[in-house]
């Protein structure tokens, strides 16, 4: 199995030997195996207590299974575009401009945008059930919604090329404007939605009455995302150094060749 | 359990979705890192 | 908005060079002037656009008031190289300094008396050839009466400076960015291909436009295929090949050598 | 940086005088949308009650259009490039390009304007017309603050006639919205579900000041962020 990776024979002291190798891939250490390994652990546990354990709601029977998938979601794409935020800011304003804060924002935006996804897709469906309806102008979809697009094109610009650095300002500034975008947006909406209706959308939590294993339930399922958002984060954030590391590399075999162009003697 | 397929659909989608994202991570770690040594990498 | 004056950075030039060339060179409109060293100095630079090491450690020094001609094959680097002086190609390895200035430190400082003239003319084209001019000079604070000198120079001021700059021939839109280059002052000239599309008057004014540069204190790097032309008003001569620069007294590189960067 | 900027302008200004491009074919396309919207609604009612919404719709399709415009002046020909070299002030860049924008923007929305009355039978209160005038103004600096900003970052990139509408879009929402809902209090319609019959003028008020605020925050980031963004663009 690790003849596929021959040079990651990491020496490192943990040998689990309960763990195939196969999986102690290249971008693993320590801690974000056992960041790993509690993210399933976890994510088991909540499908066990969401599925089955927890009861139904009075109000909204089953349908409430689906909160405990679609909040944590939803929390963690919030999480991932703060630190996306947070971490372009770092990039831009630290004297050594390091690109490890650039890595740390592409990764958290990109396990974001998943994120973000999801809890769009859940909360239709938990719309369908609730409301009838998959999607309303509720102020907090709406800027939901923006904000998916919005990062979205963050992504795009990320994929834009040049230089290492230039991608890392380019998108640093982006990161930020986005984080001045989220609250306009969001005011804007919100102040738009009390003009025009009534409470006609329930409060997408206030309904609930939560009983302590539904409280419990969803307490797992935040914790179950957060680390697996944690781990998420740190593996693509690794494989972003990886990618960068082997264009690096490449560029010493380029400049090799293209220093070989001139040797044919043409100058004189 | 009443609405059982929006349920499973929600389920399903979501830890799909993320498996779905863990596998193509790690085909890429692999991919990418073939060269690299353990011993160069910043969290080794 | 005015240049900020050039600090002097007297150690820095003599280190790096190692030369120090007693001519001050102070260009017409009266900045201050800096002690000399090279106006140019690279240090095996390398310059990647895309993922293609267009230079793969070029070194190159050029001393005030030269007028150093740049041959090579197509696709060498040379145009690279002139925009990496000017600030426009990003530094991925080596060391370069241009008029005294890091340029990854201090690249500001450097533009502002840098004048390129690249495959592109950088001119406007619904704008008239005067009107191009006048807003080059002007972003520099030049003169009116300087902006049409730099017309009359090149042969501008007649009934050409009111037609569109989309409506000239390539020569025509060549002249008129050598105008906007004169009235901008630079103290480093980089002109990249200048013969091309020019006719023979044209070329004329142009090695004219060269001389009356250096006279005025400009370093100029030319890049050109135009050798007859090029090197009876050159001062020295390189070749550059493969991302690398070769003088002309030994064909060694003088760049690093290959595989030892970094 | 306002010398550069007034420069910036001028020539911006002075290159739409002279090829007409916003003249000969913004404006139509802005024209052409409204007509459209009509067919696409198809009542008379209907379009009425949200030609607020139209006309801001139609004037931010013509924004992306004039950003694109306004950056493919400065590329065609390395203009851009010369810019960066010659070490022009990028605040004053921005600001400049920004003015010129908003410059085109509002004769844009005059005429647009006069569009949305004679096609959409909309008719200002005469109380409201000052609110008019501010709302386009502010929504008009921020329009021109984002678009500018944005199109300098796509500016020179591959993909960027699609690039630009993607990030452009979410980021104008505010304006749209909140410049849509200070017109219909001028114009004393509702659009969307139309719960109230009447809206008051001052319920416009608060839009502007959201616009203000806008305008005030993209303006900043740009005067801040546009020299960074253009290097190696």
């Amino acid at each position: 199995m690790s003849a596929t990776v021959p040079n990651i024979q990491s020496q490192q002291g943990v040998d689990a030997s309960w763990v195939s190798r196969r999986w102690r891939g290249i971008t693993s250490t320590g801690f974000s195996r056992f960041l790993g390994i509690l993210a399933i652990v976890l994510t088991v546990w909540l499908v066990l207590f969401g599925l089955i354990f927890s009861p139904p709601d009075i109000t909204q029977q089953s349908s409430v299974r689906i909160m405990y998938i679609h909040v944590p979601t939803a929390w963690v794409a919030y999480l991932a575009f703060g630190v996306t935020g947070l971490s372009s800011a770092m990039y831009l304003f630290r004297k050594k401009h390091s690109l490890i804060w650039d890595r740390f924002a592409g990764a958290s935006a990109e396990v974001g945008v998943m994120f973000m996804g999801l809890t769009l897709v859940t909360g239709a469906l938990w719309g369908r059930l609730t409301w009838g309806v998959y999607w309303a102008w509720d102020a907090r979809l709406t800027t939901t919604a923006f904000l998916f697009v919005t990062y979205v094109g963050y992504l795009a610009v990320r994929r834009l090329g040049g230089s290492h650095h230039a991608r890392a300002r380019r998108s640093g500034v982006l990161g930020l404007l986005a984080v001045l975008e989220i609250p306009l947006v969001h005011f804007s909406v919100k102040l738009w939605r009390s003009l025009h209706q009534e409470a006609s959308v329930a409060n997408p939590s206030g309904d609930v009455k939560m009983d302590g294993l539904m409280l419990f339930s969803l307490f797992v399922g935040l914790i179950a995302f957060s680390s697996l958002y944690f781990w998420l984060v740190l593996h693509r954030q690794r494989v972003m150094y990886l990618e960068d590391r082997y264009e690096d590399a490449d560029l010493d075999t380029a400049l090799a060749e293209r220093r070989a162009e001139s040797t044919g003697g043409s100058h004189g | 359990m009443d609405d059982a397929g929006f349920i499973f659909t929600c389920y399903g989608v979501t830890l799909g979705a993320v498996a779905l994202y863990i596998g193509l991570l790690l085909r890429r770690a692999r991919r990418n890192g073939r060269t690299a040594k353990a011993e160069e990498l910043p969290w080794t | 908005m005015r240049a900020r004056p050039i600090r002097p950075r007297t150690a820095v030039c003599a280190v790096a060079s190692g030369t120090v060339v007693g001519r001050m060179v102070s260009p017409d409109n009266a900045e201050p002037t800096r002690s000399a060293g090279p106006v140019v100095s690279l240090r095996d630079v390398v310059a990647v656009l895309g993922r293609f090491p267009a230079l793969a450690g070029a070194s190159l020094d050029v001393e005030p008031g030269e007028v150093l001609l740049l041959k090579g094959p197509n696709g060498a680097g040379k145009t690279t190289l002139l925009r990496l002086c000017a600030g426009l190609v990003p530094l991925a390895r080596g060391e370069a300094e241009v008029l005294g200035h890091n340029m990854r430190t201090e690249r500001d400082a450097i533009r502002r008396h840098v004048g390129l003239l690249g495959h592109q003319n950088g001119l406007y084209a619904d704008l008239s050839v005067r009107e191009n001019v006048r807003f080059w000079a002007r972003t520099a604070g030049a003169s009116a009466e300087e902006i049409d000198a730099a017309l009359a120079q090149l042969g501008l001021d007649g009934r050409l400076a009111s037609v569109a700059a989309g409506r000239l021939s390539a020569g025509q839109r060549r002249r008129t960015a050598l105008a906007c280059l004169i009235a901008r002052r630079a103290r480093l000239w980089l002109l990249d291909e200048p013969h091309a599309g020019l006719d023979a008057d044209g070329r004329d004014l142009l090695d004219d436009v060269i001389r009356r540069a250096v006279r005025s204190g400009a370093t100029v790097l030319v890049a050109s295929h135009e050798l007859d032309r090029a090197q009876a008003l050159a001062t020295r001569m390189v070749t550059v090949a493969g991302g690398l620069v070769y003088t002309e007294q030994n064909a060694n590189p003088s760049g690093a050598q290959p595989g030892t960067v970094n | 940086m306002w010398q550069t900027a007034r420069l910036v302008a001028a020539k911006d200004l002075n290159i739409e005088w002279r090829s007409r491009q916003v003249t000969n074919q913004v404006l139509p396309f802005a024209g052409l949308t409204l007509v459209l919207f009509a067919f696409a609604l198809d009542r008379d009612d209907i379009t009425a009650r949200v030609a607020p919404g139209l006309f801001w719709l139609a004037t931010t399709f013509s924004l992306i259009v004039l950003v694109q415009r306004a950056f493919a002046v400065e590329t065609s020909d390395g203009a851009l490039d010369t810019l960066r070299v010659a070490g022009v002030d990028p605040a004053g860049i921005y600001l400049g390009k920004s003015l010129a924008l908003a410059a085109q923007l509002i004769v844009l929305e005059a005429l647009l304007l006069l569009g949305v009355i004679v096609f959409y039978a909309s008719h200002i209160r005469p109380a409201g017309i000052v609110l008019v005038i501010i709302t386009a103004l502010l929504a008009t600096c921020g329009l021109a603050f984002v678009g500018t900003l944005y199109g300098g970052l796509a500016a020179g990139a591959k993909g960027r006639e699609t690039l630009l509408p993607l990030l452009l879009l979410p980021v104008v929402a505010p304006v749209l919205i909140g410049a849509t809902r200070a017109f219909e209090a001028a114009f004393g319609t509702r659009g969307g579900a139309g719960i109230r019959a009447g809206v008051e003028i001052s319920d416009g008020w608060p839009w502007v000041g959201m616009l203000a605020i806008f305008a005030a925050v993209f303006g900043a980031a740009g005067v801040l962020a546009f020299g960074p963004l253009l290097e190696e663009a």
